[in-house]
């Protein structure tokens, strides 16, 4: 059951496969408390921050980005392998996220290259799901820094950290944030996985469902929201499929 | 004489991103080859279909640490080609937002990725551990800039407040005093930093290349301007497709760029080549105090062109805050009627220009989406720097040529997804023949 | 507190009043109704001239805040030894309604009553002075009528009433008659008592017999209805001034894990997670039975638990529910069923 | 029965330490736990079927029922099952670590009601606990009490806990132990089944008989129906519930049935006063 076991200092490596990186920027926001994680962990393998990077042994592996080819899909495989304790970390990684837009259209080469050439078929982008076990799903485009520092702190006591499992209203209302929708802007966050803050809506933007699918989300009442506000129906299956097209086998169930 | 290949592809085995071929014989470079192995992930054909409302949240997310720019660029061509003009309140905040964004990621690259190999250390966790001090100025710097994005974005990366047609929301008044008290405080640590890049010695290499930056009227440009080269005329954003070739690399997932046949570079140092004159006052000190002559040749000044921004773009922002800390910002915003249209858009991202291109049905859905990102139109001149730069330490020490090839590359600040570590391999040598 | 200690009445003009906030915000931080965008909330106001409430009906959020945190560190654990951090000195609250003093004593009942009392909560309901602002106009959403909390008899130090120029104050306890005598100058006595038009709510729900119609409703097609409308984004509980539950989290930073605060942080009942258990089992996974414990709670466990409502008609869970869930609308389907059934 | 700090410091635990470490089960473990200061030492005492808080600072605070004898004055034992960060946590403790206790809490077993009566117990699976308490406690006034019977049911031989003390119990006069195997085995030659199932043999005095039971809501369910079945008055059975709990002591509703809160109504409820609740206790 232990997830890490409590020894000196945990082995850490930071991987990244296909992504914008944000979420690796947004380590770096850590600010001070990076030096707080440089000192408690040891950080073996960060292609963005170190000269050398071996593919040892690691307490725990946090994985950054989608698998959307074979070099991907072998990678995590060995990584997974080498690793006790996996962090999906990003809304990619969980979920697909952007990327895996492109699995829902067709003639890529042509729309990108201008003509058709000729390339190997294109794979779907997966979640790391699909391919490995998951121990913990950090969503998020990008990851909220403070998740990852909680995350890695209950890991060193010897705990598993407990996915959030409630929508961004929950953030919105702990900020005291007026909600949209009383000012007539459809929001996604009912149907949002919390834990960002809400500092979209915080800052008057709606949510736009960047953590990927709440669990509990209820779907039809979204629904009825998003046209009552304004929205095409075209437009909210195109919101709904946004950043978590592939539902996420692995979370925790729910209604 | 001896043929000599060396092969830096370490890196696919780690993540796949880039590779780098070179050939020799004797001390003639015969070929030198990057190629990006980043999987693609072909934004310009996910935008299609999806409604203008949809596309810069799309578009963003090309890349994490420039997606400020690609937001704002993307904006901008949207409105374009929606016909829509927007307020000088609006353009001066999305100035802001630019110039932010811009010392926060230059200062990532500067001090995480750039300096660690100046000062002679691995890197910044090792840096981390003997200069604290050195690490310090760096978050601090992190935290202000990255700050202010989020004042006015709304996150510190893949801002949320900028729409088409404005913003959802402008900052407040207290915001502005706020975010002068520490565009102040940036000022004073980028002079710190930009005597510090001042103080590097680069390895040596001069490489008359092209120069591309916008260029607007009398000003160092982010936000607008037409497009200008150095050594020859320079032409309209509009224009791009019959200036800039874009060329498919089988050996890449990258598209490559010319200009007009030619290899080019974007970045810093073009800017400061094209526009050196228009920076503020304290920067142009900085740079008649270093002593470095512009134009300059030399890719690896890129990053001291970068700290000299750094002070630059302070002094801009705090400017157009100033204008701004009596009175306030208001709250609005253009009501868009989605049309059908074309558009596009340049901006100077941190890395050179980003060119945004859409074209609209009449439900303000995309038909047509091209992108230029700074670091596609800078891969053709780092192999053009490469074959200039080999010969002249092809004698040195194998660990030696490898680390002077990545301190080249990294110069240039390449986009994350295909950046920094780039060439953290080893050097295969072949058989000699 | 109590019910009436004193005969008189007094009187104070506004300007007064300011200067009687000044003061007291000088002593201790000072609660009020401070306006930001279209709302307003509870907010520490540095200075009596600062007070503007015009065109104030009732907060967005209630006033349960400043009794009962959304998060408070309780303890703490250092070094091998436990500690219990408590709420120290003095607070103020001016200008929170009648309907609110009410919801605080249904906190009072769950938070002291039963076996033991809450020992966080015990100490700043004891240091904290309370001023109510009596109701003229209720709000859109007002139902206090109903529930009978437009009126308030007790627990207040002193109770205002804004007839126009001057401010009827009503002293309800021993604090509050020392804070008219240390500021005799402010002060003109009156021997009326407050009178002012009251205008009616517009939103009524009857609670004749409404435990008692509750029970038999469990199963009512009603609550499929509201489930289906409901995204249980706990805006509702969030927003309720009688809502409580909360949970007790341990949390520590990355550089000294051992050394952990505990923070007792508000839950709320329509989240998955309020209800689990070890194991991964959730109690009250079906969203339905989530929206029956908030209206179960507040309409029918309430009185049998407390002898209350813990409703007080505030009407503010209607307001901020995105999809339209309105409490006075439900029970009114739910009673409809129950005639029709006799 | 008096509690740790009293109510002037809500969630104060004592600290106390773990002075025995039995591995019942491969999943079950019982610790033993004795308070660091005299003080708390003298004044702790339960009665079966309380509980007490086990903080471990940093993972967090659990719920568990001491299964030991109340007889034994600042000192007392908990099986624990591992299932989560808590529990974890407490099969990493080692003899001589710190934890921190509050409590005890709750209501437990009507030990003084049950004087002079016969009593069936039931325990499922990590049920057992309350209830071994309550045995500990009649064989310790062994005159007090009536006939009692101990029924257990377990899902597999490898998960019996308390081998050693059934064998103890075993010996004392007018107590038997009877278990339940859900899977077959070659090592146990007893009744195969559900629990309930070892109610078709038992002949009670149903009119002196209290019943009580512990254990997963399905098995209480139908514990329940059985004591019916053999003529217990719904008022003389008293069933120990469980759910999820943060303060205990009747403040955070976390563990709200109804208008019950289990950990001061509860844990241990007569049947009488749950059978209508609004929400179903199962
Ligand atoms: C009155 C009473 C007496 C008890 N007596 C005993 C006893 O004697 N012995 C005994 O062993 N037990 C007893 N229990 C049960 C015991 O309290 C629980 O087993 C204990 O609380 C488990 O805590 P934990 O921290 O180990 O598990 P947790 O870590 O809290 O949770 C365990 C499981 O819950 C799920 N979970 C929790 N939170 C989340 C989340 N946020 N997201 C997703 N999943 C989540 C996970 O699946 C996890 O594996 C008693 C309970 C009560 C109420
Ligand atoms: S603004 Fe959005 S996230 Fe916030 S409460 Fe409203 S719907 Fe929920
Ligand atoms: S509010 Fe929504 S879009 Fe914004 S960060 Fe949170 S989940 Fe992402
Ligand atoms: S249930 Fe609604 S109306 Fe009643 S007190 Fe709570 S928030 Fe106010």
């Amino acid at each position: 059951m232990v997830a890490v076991e409590k020894k000196s200092k945990p082995r850490v490596g930071f991987f990244g496969m296909t992504s914008c990186k944000g979420c690796y920027f947004q380590f770096l926001l850590l600010g001070k408390k990076l030096i707080d994680i440089f000192d408690s962990l040891e950080i073996e393998h960060f292609w963005m921050l170190k000269e050398d990077n071996e593919l040892g042994e690691f307490d725990i592996a946090i994985m950054d980005g989608a698998v959307s080819n074979k070099d991907n899909a072998e990678f995590v495989r060995k990584v997974r392998e080498k690793s006790r304790y996996l962090i999906a970390y990003g809304t990619c990684a969980c979920f697909g996220g952007i990327p895996a837009l492109r699995n829902d259209v067709s003639g890529f080469h042509e729309k990108v290259y201008g003509k058709p050439i000729k390339l190997k078929p294109l794979q779907n982008v997966d979640p790391l799901d699909m391919h490995v076990k998951v121990d913990y799903h950090m969503v998020g485009c990008p990851v909220n820094e403070q998740e990852l520092l909680n995350v890695l702190r209950d890991l060193l006591l010897g705990k598993r950290p407990g996915e959030p499992d409630y929508p961004v209203c929950v953030d919105c209302k702990k900020a005291g944030i007026r909600c949209l929708f009383k000012d007539g802007i459809p929001c996604m966050g009912p149907v949002t996985i919390g834990g960002c803050g809400a500092p979209c809506p915080a800052s008057r933007s709606p949510c736009d469902g960047c953590r990927g699918k709440l669990p509990d989300a209820n779907w039809g009442s979204e629904y009825d929201l998003m046209l009552e506000h304004g929205l095409t129906k075209d437009h909210i299956i195109q919101k709904f499929a946004k950043y978590a097209r592939i539902a996420k086998p692995g979370r925790v169930k729910g209604k | 004489m001896s043929r000599k290949t060396y092969s830096l592809d370490e890196l696919t085995k780690v993540e796949g991103h880039a590779k780098l071929h070179v050939e020799l014989d004797g001390k003639t470079v015969k070929r030198a080859e990057l190629s990006v192995f980043e999987p693609s992930r072909y934004f310009e054909a996910l935008v299609i279909g999806k409604s203008y409302q949809e596309v810069p949240s799309i578009s963003q997310r090309i890349c994490g640490i420039c997606s400020v720019v690609h937001t704002v660029t993307s904006i901008k061509a949207i409105e374009n080609a929606m016909g829509v003009k927007i307020s000088k309140q609006t353009a001066d905040l999305r100035r802001l937002l630019l110039c932010s964004s811009t010392i926060h990621s230059h200062t990532a690259h500067l001090f995480f990725f750039a300096a660690p190999d100046y000062l002679g250390f691995d890197d910044v966790i090792e840096l981390a551990r003997k200069k604290r001090e050195y690490l310090d100025l760096a978050i601090e710097l992190q935290r202000l800039s990255s700050g202010i994005v989020k004042t006015i974005g709304g996150r510190s990366l893949h801002p949320v407040t900028p729409c088409v047609g404005g913003f959802h929301s402008v900052p407040k008044k207290a915001d502005i005093s706020n975010m002068i008290r520490d565009f102040e405080r940036i000022k004073d640590l980028s002079v710190k930093a930009a005597k510090m890049f001042m103080s590097f010695r680069p390895p040596k290499l001069e490489n008359r290349t092209e120069y591309l930056g916008l260029a607007g009227k009398g000003e160092y440009p982010l936000y607008d301007g037409e497009i200008s080269a150095l050594a020859s005329d320079g032409f309209r954003p509009e224009d791009y497709m019959k200036n800039i070739e874009e060329e498919v690399i089988f050996r890449s997932s990258a598209k490559y760029t010319k200009f007009r046949g030619k290899p080019y570079m974007v970045g810093a140092l073009s800017r400061l080549n094209n526009n050196h004159e228009y920076m503020s006052s304290t920067a142009k000190g900085l740079l008649k105090r270093s002593g470095l002559h512009v134009p300059c040749y030399s890719p690896f000044m890129n990053n001291f062109a970068q700290s000299l921004e750094l002070v630059h773009f302070s002094d801009v922002a705090l400017d157009l805050l100033r204008r701004y800390e009596e009175n306030g910002m208001k709250e609005e915003r253009i009501d868009i009627k989605p049309r059908k249209g074309e558009g596009f858009a340049a901006c100077e991202a941190p890395r050179g220009i980003l060119i945004h291109h859409y074209r609209f049905d009449s439900n303000g859905k995309a038909a047509f989406a091209n992108i230029i990102t700074p670091t596609c139109q800078n891969v053709r001149n780092m192999e053009y720097d490469m074959q200039k730069l080999i010969p002249a330490i092809v004698n040195k020490p194998d660990s030696k040529v490898k680390r002077i090839l990545e301190m080249l590359i990294r110069a240039y600040d390449p986009c994350f997804s295909c950046s920094t570590h780039f060439l953290d391999l080893d050097i295969r040598k072949l058989k000699k023949h | 507190m109590g019910g009436p200690i004193s005969s008189k009445y007094y009187l104070i003009s506004k300007k007064d009043l300011q200067r009687l906030l000044d003061s007291l915000s000088k002593k201790m931080p000072l609660f009020a109704p401070v306006k930001h965008g279209k709302d307003f909330n509870f907010k520490r106001l540095e200075s009596g001239d600062k007070l503007d409430i015009a065109g104030y009906t009732n907060t967005e959020y209630p006033p349960r805040g400043m009794f009962l945190p959304e998060g408070e560190a309780v303890l703490e654990y250092n070094k091998g030894k436990f500690s219990e951090n408590f709420f120290k000195g003095k607070a103020a609250v001016f200008g929170i309604r009648p309907c609110d003093v009410h919801a605080l004593l249904v906190l009072d009942r769950v938070m002291l009553g039963h076996d033991h009392f809450e020992s966080h909560y015990k100490r700043r309901r004891e240091n904290t002075l309370v001023f109510p602002l009596v109701c003229g106009t209720p709000g859109e959403n007002c139902f206090c009528d109903s529930m009978l909390t437009r009126n308030l008899v007790e627990s207040f130090d002193l109770l205002f009433t804004d007839i126009g120029h001057h401010y009827h104050v009503e002293p309800g306890s021993k604090a509050g008659l020392e804070i008219i005598a240390a500021n005799k100058g402010l002060f003109q006595e009156s021997v009326h008592k407050a009178a002012i038009v009251e205008v009616p709510c517009k939103k009524k729900l009857d609670t004749a017999n409404l435990p008692g119609i509750l029970a038999k409703a469990r199963a009512s097609g009603v609550w499929d209805e509201v489930a289906k409308q409901c995204v249980s984004c706990a805006s509702c509980t969030f927003s309720c001034p009688t809502c409580y539950c909360f949970s007790l989290v341990h949390d520590s930073g990355i550089a000294d894990p051992e050394h952990v605060k505990v923070i007792r942080e508000l839950d709320y009942c329509m989240l998955l997670r309020y209800s689990r258990v070890a194991g991964g089992l959730v109690f009250r996974e079906p969203r339905k039975e989530r929206v029956q414990q908030f209206f179960y709670h507040k309409l029918a466990y309430g009185p049998e638990n407390e002898g209350r409502f813990h409703c007080v008609g505030c009407g503010r869970c209607i307001t901020e529910c995105m999809a339209h869930i309105d409490i006075t609308d439900v029970i009114g389907r739910i009673r409809d069923e129950h005639d029709k059934r006799k | 029965m008096s509690m740790i700090n009293g109510n002037e410091e809500s969630y104060r635990p004592a600290l106390a330490a773990v002075t025995s470490v039995l591995q019942e089960n491969a999943r079950i473990r019982t610790l033993g736990i004795t308070f660091r200061l005299d003080a708390e030492r003298k004044s702790f005492s339960f009665n079966p079927g309380q509980f007490v808080m086990i903080t471990l600072p940093g993972i967090g605070e659990a719920p568990f029922s001491m299964c030991s004898s109340p007889k034994e004055k600042g000192h007392f034992e908990l099986s624990i099952r591992n299932l989560g960060n808590v529990t974890d946590g407490m099969f990493r403790l080692r003899k001589g670590d710190v934890v921190g206790v509050r409590g005890p809490y709750g209501h437990g077993y009507p030990v003084q009601e049950m004087k002079g009566r016969d009593i069936v117990l039931v325990a499922g699976g990590i049920g057992f606990p309350p209830l071994a308490s309550v045995v500990e406690h009649v064989i310790a006034n062994r005159a007090d009490y009536g006939k009692v019977w101990v029924l257990y049911g377990v899902k597999d031989y490898d998960d019996v806990i308390y081998r050693q003390r059934m064998k103890r119990w075993s010996k004392a006069k007018d107590l038997e132990v009877r278990m339940a195997l859900e899977t077959p085995c070659s090592k146990w030659k007893g009744c195969v089944g559900v629990v309930t199932k070892l109610f078709n043999k038992l002949k009670i005095d149903a009119g002196n008989t209290v019943g009580l039971s512990c254990g997963p809501p399905i098995m209480l369910k139908f514990v329940t129906l059985g004591f019916e079945k053999l003529g217990i008055r719904d008022g003389d059975i008293f069933i120990s519930l469980e759910r999820l709990m943060q303060c205990g002591i009747g403040k955070c509703g976390h563990c709200n049935i109804g208008n019950k809160y289990v950990c001061t109504d509860g844990p241990v409820f007569r049947y009488t006063d749950i059978k209508n609740m609004a929400e179903e206790v199962w």
